[in-house]
């Protein structure tokens, strides 16, 4: 048994996200404090309206780096779990791209930890988000940093 | 010597294809962007982009081997 | 219609906490972020194993100060929704004792309302934990400061 | 003048009882407090609780008027 491949898991997924499943993951001997962040699609992005987004990623090199920010949250906080997927494919307005959770003995584990992951996962990983305009354009998001936090 | 190339977002829409073998003298990464740039009209300057090689990050001055796998990352925009 | 009352609502509840339906709560159109924090009952504290809790509550009091908590997280983040909801009773190990969940357009609002929040609940509302030890001896907390984070 | 108490957590254990009425002469929260400490034997000390007047926080110089309703709060442990 590998223990750190079951304590903290990333995955490139094409299916939408089973969150129930997600949260099964963060179990274990003395939890105290769960912190979960979704990050959705939203139906606009600098005043521009948006229909739907396309995710694309460098697999390979995505779920690697993915797994390297869940092993570095798991050595700079006290957690006991971490868990994050990523979607690629055409996504909806509402859907969730993004899903990481965390499971602590004390909450201030787990919010540093769940922030540290989701701010490194969209600062580092290789996904590009293709953005599909009501107007009937489309654009890849290329910002200079990882775009508002 | 042959270098696989993988495109990915702009850099796609840039090259119109996802992948390529590109026959080339260039002996590192940065030759080697600078050739494919002109070529494909890529308009990042090299620092805004990341690089791998057969499937891991490395820097600008890494030294390419026959058959090498290449891909220059535009900036990201997973989340 | 009470808008406020609609985008930020705080319960004490003897039933178990139903996480879909808060979780439902927090959808609004421009939802780009959602963060949750779940705290759940820990198998021990401080080195002695715990069987249960008992949870008590000035009733009328904790859901005014709660309720002006989260308030407070509407005026100072960037939020659309919160919602908290804190258990009373008996509560055995592993149950979610107390619940905050925040929507926002972007994540470091609702990653910093969430921690608001939940900081706000444990060190303002008049809420009491007793501990019943599996030596059978239970004790009231009433710690100097908010205990561990 | 009569005041309704009412008692949480350690302070229920120590009264004996989670509510009751009390005749007293104490005018203020601060007087009333230092009574009933001493009557059920209460060990905190003023400034490690907070004191409710009908349903809200107020502070230790709060005079109070006949029935009012009043709780002092130990240190609260929820979440």
């Amino acid at each position: 048994m590998n223990t750190k491949a079951s304590t903290a898991k990333f995955w490139i997924s094409e299916a939408p996200i089973d969150i129930a499943h997600l949260q099964r993951e963060l179990e274990a001997a003395g939890v105290g404090a769960v912190v979960c962040f979704e990050g959705r699609v939203r139906d606009h992005n600098e005043g521009r309206p948006v229909d739907s987004l396309t995710y694309q990623a460098y697999g390979e090199l995505a779920e690697a780096e993915g797994q390297r920010i869940l092993e570095e949250a798991r050595a700079r906080f006290a957690i006991e779990r971490v868990v994050c997927l990523h979607r690629v494919g055409e996504l909806a307005v509402g859907e969730v791209a993004v899903w990481a959770g965390v499971s602590a003995g004390h909450r201030a584990a787990a919010f540093d930890a769940c922030r540290y992951v989701i701010d490194e996962v969209k600062a580092r990983v290789p996904i590009w988000k293709r953005e599909h305009y009501r107007q009937g354009a489309s654009e890849w998001l290329h910002p200079d940093s990882a775009g508002p936090k | 010597m042959n270098y696989r190339l993988l495109y990915f977002a702009s850099l796609c829409d840039a090259a119109g294809r996802a992948e390529e073998i590109v026959a080339s003298e260039a002996a590192d990464v940065r030759a080697l962007y600078s050739e494919l740039a002109e070529r494909h009209g890529f308009t990042f300057a090299p620092e805004r982009l990341r690089v791998a090689v057969n499937g891991a990050f490395t820097d600008w001055d890494h030294c390419l081997a026959d058959n090498d796998e290449v891909v220059f990352l535009p900036p990201v925009s997973g989340g």
